[in-house]
């Protein structure tokens, strides 16, 4: 596929042409420090260069409250199912939060399909946008390699001085650029750019860890055990901050909402955490994950344990959120270390 | 029949009624659904009968209110505590932290014993709740959720995790991350983080989840440099009625 | 825009329900037939979820054997407002379904071997579809014990079935209750106390155990104490499935979702894993 | 009829808090007349005391859930006065359209729910709304604008959240400011209605000499700074509260009656209008023009028709406010994050501040002394109800002498409208923070 490029003022008005036939999502700055996934009426909103926002843009694709059909229980059990959503466009998606949506994409895709997850999906086009710094202390997309895509948008765009390069991905993408007229082919100098600017970051993006991705399934293999769960349980409150902040977090709970008429209503799927008490509780009363250390634990080992047992695939993008959320400073990657030299070299 | 439903109100601000009358056209559209047969605030029909539903506001703080709850009890199927004051004690609860008689001192000096006064107790603690709505003031979303389960007899359980949740649903900027303690990580979710919403902390006013990490919390709470009892005066905000039980 | 989805994963199936048998206190059994005139075609070992709008769904085993085609039921215990809404039915009302969903008892690798039994209180729901299914088909299996305990005579289920199987020659049924009545002419003790008195062939014989959750160490180690090994003992585990379709992450059990992957769970596949049992 | 009168109500309805009214009058001599307050003290001065000046705002608009705003606005001018803190011109105008809000909002659930039941001979707004559905239904949309407006600029009207020491917690964007601003013009348009209503009221006839007080300065309609001033001539600052209210202790009551020049004296929309009624903006004066009220009104009962001439007053002025702030722009960085001012934001020491500040039901004080690190020594409050409740009795015992022909149900709800006509607010009134002993 042919690469195109886009100078960087022209960018604005790219942008405007999308929102001509897209809603269209982007990073916005939220408070002294933070940024969300807002929709934006203009290119002037958007923050680029963002550390990432606070919820992830998962919250498209899954949102936390979500109609799954609505009823009406006057003649019956009646009922339709449906998707309530407008066809999309979030731009400035960083490498990282690509690699949440495929992780996502993994298990709604998979049998039995869920539907409601598909029908957002194939209205959302991605627009990503390439970390060429690092964006903080608590990333650590260096350790899970994800610091540069593998595949997963439409259109991928990197800083390369005057210019944006535009990686177009797929037909859909193709289609977006055609929409506007300012972009231009690429150059032999845009590609050395590029080139450059991947060098460049290869250097800066090193392992953030004592851990190599490679020995993670063995320090799980064998941490289940370790005192590392007591201890970060005693400083976690159990607020669930880590997981509705995770780009590859989706355990949700479903429930009625009634109308006042009490006939009708809707059946809804709302995000749920397993850090929250009573998660794995059933109707006898039993808790099977009743300890803190317990869901603590249960959260790293459905990053870096489980998935890799049920899809062959870490959930863990080295986003970092759940390490800078999290106000008991409990960092993820400190507790892998501490999980490693827990067991002594492995 | 439309179901017979009665507000009433005992120690508290009124803040929850006026939270039921501001509800607008959503409170005609309930009213269209149930007999609103008391409601002293607003109306001054009495209704000698059974109720269906009784929906009590405020705390118990005299001899006088536990007879009144009691009474209320008898002649109602279920009953719905609503607002902080009735389902933990609320805001009232801080006169649990000193003796009744230095709190009776301290407002009415050597008078204090013409204003007797009970601690104040939760309206649960006196009698057999249902249905509770905690809150202050209470969140009119979560009222109409808890009432349509009360008038569909059907369970309402409060959310036993943190504000911390919806506050993050909401990506507000954590309040600690700004150097502000604030009581979300301990306290029950529900009112989809309002304070926070609107750029102040949270204030424990939903009570304590069932099982907080309170020494973890207390940890959380060091980093500043604040005296520390000030900060635990904020934990007891809410929260002190129910503490005095522990 | 508004996506109408024919198929989603959660659209319910309309049911009727054709007849309620009232078991115990908190106990009722419904018989169940869907509307559109199609077979639930389950498993053995299968559950579905029962949905009622307004209250929410149930995940509830299916008790009956598959063997009937008509229709299929359902052991409702009342624990919450939701189980309590359905005890408030009554027959020719209409319940929605979604299901059948899991892994059920694997009946072919079961042909031809001895089953044992071992169900404790509403345990012996799952197991029903299993052992009404050996009865029905009792040429294609070998020996076969059942154990039943429960806490007291009156909470016994399916009581008039149940003594049916003590009266038949074809099979072995044993019961115990925890505490017993004046009438009561059983065993009383623990159902742990009943494994060692039963004739196993540890070479050809299959378990299959469902209970209380305190329950499965206890028998499984009697289990194996009369040289039954891991892989011929299967149990059902209850957890709180939602969506039935392993993602909403409530009855996961470590790499596992209860299900998906099971409910039936061979012993050695589960048996390192905490908090499995 | 002989002149006797037996009038005793118990749970006085349409009214918020908790109080009966006992009448016993035999042979034309009255042996009783007053309003019990029996709502159960709260204590909320013991329960402030060791606290953080910087919470105490949100613990004293739990007084009452009604003027919840007023509460909230006061404390806060008694804890910046304290801890000498000044608000910045852009808090000053947001407070004031706060206040306006709260005042709208209360004034509507007044004249609609509490009195109009009274005023057309209906046993509540419930009763009212299937004979006069579009009355009632006006009056929900009103109040709803009224919490709609508070929601954008506090988050709420019940215990207003972004409100606090040092200023608000969020600022009101551009949009935010046009939102309100189409909702201000939205209750504006319904006073035209709301005054046609009220003309239909039949305000019984009834005058007494009264001694009214509210604030007043030179600038405006004064609702939120000012000298406290009365129609008897009096004008002292705020920080001489005391020797205004000058508040003592009844038998029959749980709340402190209070005096000035007289035995007793009144506050509230009737006693604003009385003293401030130049001010008022045209809008406000055509209003009062229609309802035939002119200062000085000696007719208690016709506060509720003062109510509705401030109604349209706080409507015209809460316009002009927001089209200030719309000219020269909001700085939204002004926003404070003020917590336990655990960053130091506000500079603290030790003090003793007064607030003053003109709610629904008249002029409220609120009064603090704290340490050097902002910890509370000693709160008071002074609520209007409770200033009130000596003018209210009064007007009884006059009215008792009018009345004593009538019969029972007809004076017992004579009694009951000049209750309600104060509109008084028992939860509040109750909430009494110190206490003078009256020896």
């Amino acid at each position: 596929m042919k690469n195109i490029l886009l100078k960087k003022e022209l960018f604005g008005g790219f942008v405007r042409q999308l929102l001509t036939q897209y809603k269209v999502a982007a990073p916005v700055k939220k408070g002294t420090k933070s940024f969300t996934f807002e929709y934006v009426n203009g290119a002037d909103e958007i923050c680029l260069d963002h550390v990432p926002t606070i919820l992830p843009p998962k919250k498209y694709f899954l949102p936390q409250h979500e109609t799954l059909l609505e009823y009406d229980t006057t003649d019956g059990q009646n009922m339709q199912a449906y998707v309530e959503m407008e066809p999309m466009v979030i731009v400035g998606v960083h490498s990282c939060d690509i690699a949440g949506i495929q992780c996502l994409n993994h298990v709604f895709m998979d049998r039995p399909k869920d539907y409601h997850y598909q029908a957002r999906h194939d209205k959302i086009l991605l627009i990503g946008y390439e970390c060429l710094h690092k964006c903080d202390q608590f990333a650590s997309c260096g350790l899970m390699n994800t610091h540069t895509p593998t595949g997963g948008y439409d259109l991928f765009m990197t800083d390369i001085g005057d210019y944006y390069y535009f990686d177009i991905n797929t037909f859909a993408g193709e289609q977006m650029t055609s929409l506007f007229e300012g972009f231009q082919p690429v150059s032999a100098e845009a590609e050395k750019l590029l080139k450059k600017a991947r060098t460049d970051k290869k250097k800066l993006f090193k392992n953030e860890t004592d851990v190599n991705l490679g020995e993670i399934p063995s320090i799980f293999e064998w941490g289940f055990d370790s005192h590392v769960w007591d201890r970060t349980a005693e400083k976690c409150l159990s607020c669930g901050n880590c997981t509705n902040v995770c780009p590859t977090c989706y355990c949700f709970d479903v429930m009625d909402e009634a109308e006042l008429n009490l006939n009708k209503g809707h059946r809804i799927r709302v995000w749920d955490s397993c850090q929250n008490e009573s998660f794995a509780l059933v109707a006898g009363g039993e808790n099977f994950r009743e300890k803190r250390a317990q869901r603590v634990r249960h959260r790293f080992f459905r990053k870096f344990k489980y998935p890799v047992d049920r899809y062959g695939k870490f959930f863990c993008t080295g986003c970092g959120r759940c390490s800078r959320q999290c106000m008991a400073s409990i960092n993820l990657k400190e507790t892998i270390s501490k999980l490693k030299s827990s067991w002594g070299e492995l | 029949m439309r179901p017979r439903v009665a507000f009433f109100d005992l120690a508290c601000c009124e803040g929850c009624q006026l939270q039921v009358a501001n509800l607008g056209e959503e409170l005609l559209d309930l009213l269209g659904h149930i007999e609103l047969v008391e409601f002293r605030e607003v109306m001054s029909e009495k209704w000698e009968g059974e109720y269906d539903l009784a929906i009590i506001e405020g705390s118990v703080t005299n001899e006088e209110a536990v007879h009144r709850v009691k009474e209320i009890r008898k002649r109602s199927k279920t009953v719905m505590a609503y607002g902080a004051c009735a389902v933990n004690g609320g805001i009232n609860g801080i006169k649990n932290t000193k003796p009744m008689e230095q709190a009776g001192r301290d407002v009415y000096g050597d008078r204090f014993k013409d204003f007797p006064t009970l601690p104040t107790m939760a309206v649960s603690d006196v009698i057999e709740v249902e249905y509770i709505v905690p809150g202050c003031p209470i969140y009119p979303p979560e009222f109409l959720k808890v009432l349509k389960s009360a008038l569909a007899g059907l369970e309402y359980v409060i959310p036993d995790h943190a504000v911390c949740v919806e506050c993050r649903f909401n990506e507000n900027e954590c309040l600690y991350e700004q150097g502000i303690n604030c009581m979300g990580p301990v306290t029950r979710a529900g009112c989809g983080s309002w304070c926070p919403n609107n750029g102040n902390k949270c204030y424990g006013c939903r009570g304590l989840l069932s099982n907080p990490n309170m020494n973890g919390a207390r940890d959380v709470m060091k980093k500043y440099d604040l005296e520390p009892d000030l900060i635990l005066k904020s934990i007891d905000m809410y929260n002190a009625a129910g503490q005095k039980e522990e | 825009m508004r996506i109408p989805l024919k198929k989603s994963g959660y659209e319910i199936m309309k049911a009727e329900i054709i007849k309620i048998t009232p078991m115990t206190a908190t106990e009722k059994m419904y018989e169940i037939r869907l509307k559109n005139g199609e077979s639930l075609d389950h498993e053995p070992g299968q559950f579905v979820q029962v949905s009622m709008f307004g209250a929410g769904e149930a995940p509830i085993s299916v008790c009956s054997s598959p063997t009937n085609q008509e229709t299929f039921e359902l052991c409702i215990r009342k624990v919450g407002r939701m189980t309590s809404m359905l005890h408030d039915l009554k027959v020719g009302d209409e319940v929605g379904i979604r299901g059948p969903f899991g892994v059920g008892f694997p009946v072919n690798l079961l042909k031809g071997r001895d089953l044992i039994f071992v169900a404790g209180g509403l345990g012996i729901a799952p197991l029903r579809s299993l052992v009404n299914y050996v009865l029905d088909e009792r040429r294609d299996f070998g020996r076969t014990d059942i154990l039943l305990g429960c806490k007291s005579p009156e909470n016994m289920l399916f009581g008039s079935e149940v003594a049916q199987w003590g009266s038949r020659m074809d099979i072995n049924f044993c019961c115990t209750v925890d505490r017993s009545d004046p009438d009561w002419k059983g065993n009383v003790g623990l159902i742990t106390a009943l494994i060692p008195g039963v004739n196993i062939n540890p070479e050809n014989t299959f378990a299959v155990v469902c209970g209380p959750p305190v329950m499965y160490r206890y028998v499984i180690t009697e289990l194996m104490k009369k040289g039954l090994p891991e892989s011929r003992i299967y149990v059902s585990l209850e957890r709180h499935m939602k969506c039935g379709m392993g993602r909403c992450g409530h009855c996961q059990i470590h790499q596992y979702y209860c299900c998906m992957d099971g409910p039936v769970f061979c012993y050695d596949k589960i048996k390192d894993l905490e908090g499995a049992i | 009829m002989s002149k006797n009168l037996s009038v005793n109500v118990e749970f006085l309805t349409r009214v918020e808090g908790h109080g009966h009214i006992i009448v016993d009058m035999k042979e034309g001599v009255l042996n009783k007349c007053v309003l019990n307050i029996v709502e159960a003290p709260r204590f909320f001065e013991s329960m402030v005391r060791g606290r953080s000046i910087f919470e105490l705002q949100h613990i004293t608009s739990r007084i009452c859930g009604i003027c919840s705003c007023g509460h909230t606005l006061a404390s806060i001018q008694a804890a910046e006065a304290a801890i000498g803190f000044t608000p910045s011109e852009q808090t000053t105008i947001l407070r004031k359209i706060l206040l306006h809000l709260e005042n709208l909002d209360s004034h509507i659930l007044h004249i609609y729910m509490l009195a109009a039941p009274d005023m057309l001979g209906k046993k509540s707004a419930i009763a009212l709304a299937q004979t006069d559905g579009e009355t009632v239904r006006r009056a929900l949309r009103m109040k709803k604008c009224c919490n709609d407006a508070c929601s954008i600029l506090v988050g709420r009207h019940v215990h207003p959240i972004s409100s606090t020491v040092g200023g608000f917690t969020k600022i009101p964007s551009e949009a935010d400011l046009l939102s309100m601003r189409e909702i201000f013009v939205n209750i504006q348009n319904e006073i035209a209605p709301t005054i046609e209503l009220a003309k239909t009221f039949k305000f019984p006839d009834f005058e007494r000499d009264t001694e009214y007080v509210a604030l007043k300065n030179d600038t405006e309609y004064a609702m939120l700074s000012g000298m406290v001033a009365s129609t008897d001539g009096v004008l002292k600052s705020k920080e001489e509260y005391k020797n205004i209210t000058n508040e003592y202790l009844v038998d029959h009551s749980t709340a402190k009656h209070a005096k000035l020049s007289r035995d007793a004296y009144m506050v509230g929309a009737l006693a604003r209008f009385n003293i401030n009624y130049d001010r008022l903006s045209p809008e406000a004066k055509d209003a009062a023009g229609e309802l035939g009220l002119k200062p000085v009104c000696r007719n208690a009962y016709l506060n509720t028709a003062a109510q509705i001439v401030e109604c349209a007053h706080f409507c015209a002025d809460g316009i002009r406010l927001i089209d200030i702030l719309l000219e020269k722009g909001t700085d939204r960085s002004e926003a404070v994050l003020v917590g336990l001012n655990e960053n130091d934001v506000i500079p603290v020491k030790a003090g003793t501040g007064v607030g003053a500040v003109e709610v629904p039901r008249g002029l409220l004080f609120h009064c603090y002394s704290v340490d050097e690190n902002g910890r509370v020594l000693s709160a008071d409050c002074v609520i209007p109800t409770g200033q009130n409740l000596a003018n209210i009795e009064l007007d009884m015992r006059k009215l008792a002498g009018q009345v004593c022909e009538k019969t029972n149900e007809e004076a017992t709800l004579l009694f009951e409208m000049m209750v309600r006509a104060y509109d008084p607010c028992i939860s509040c009134s109750t909430h009494v923070l110190e206490v003078e002993i009256v020896r």
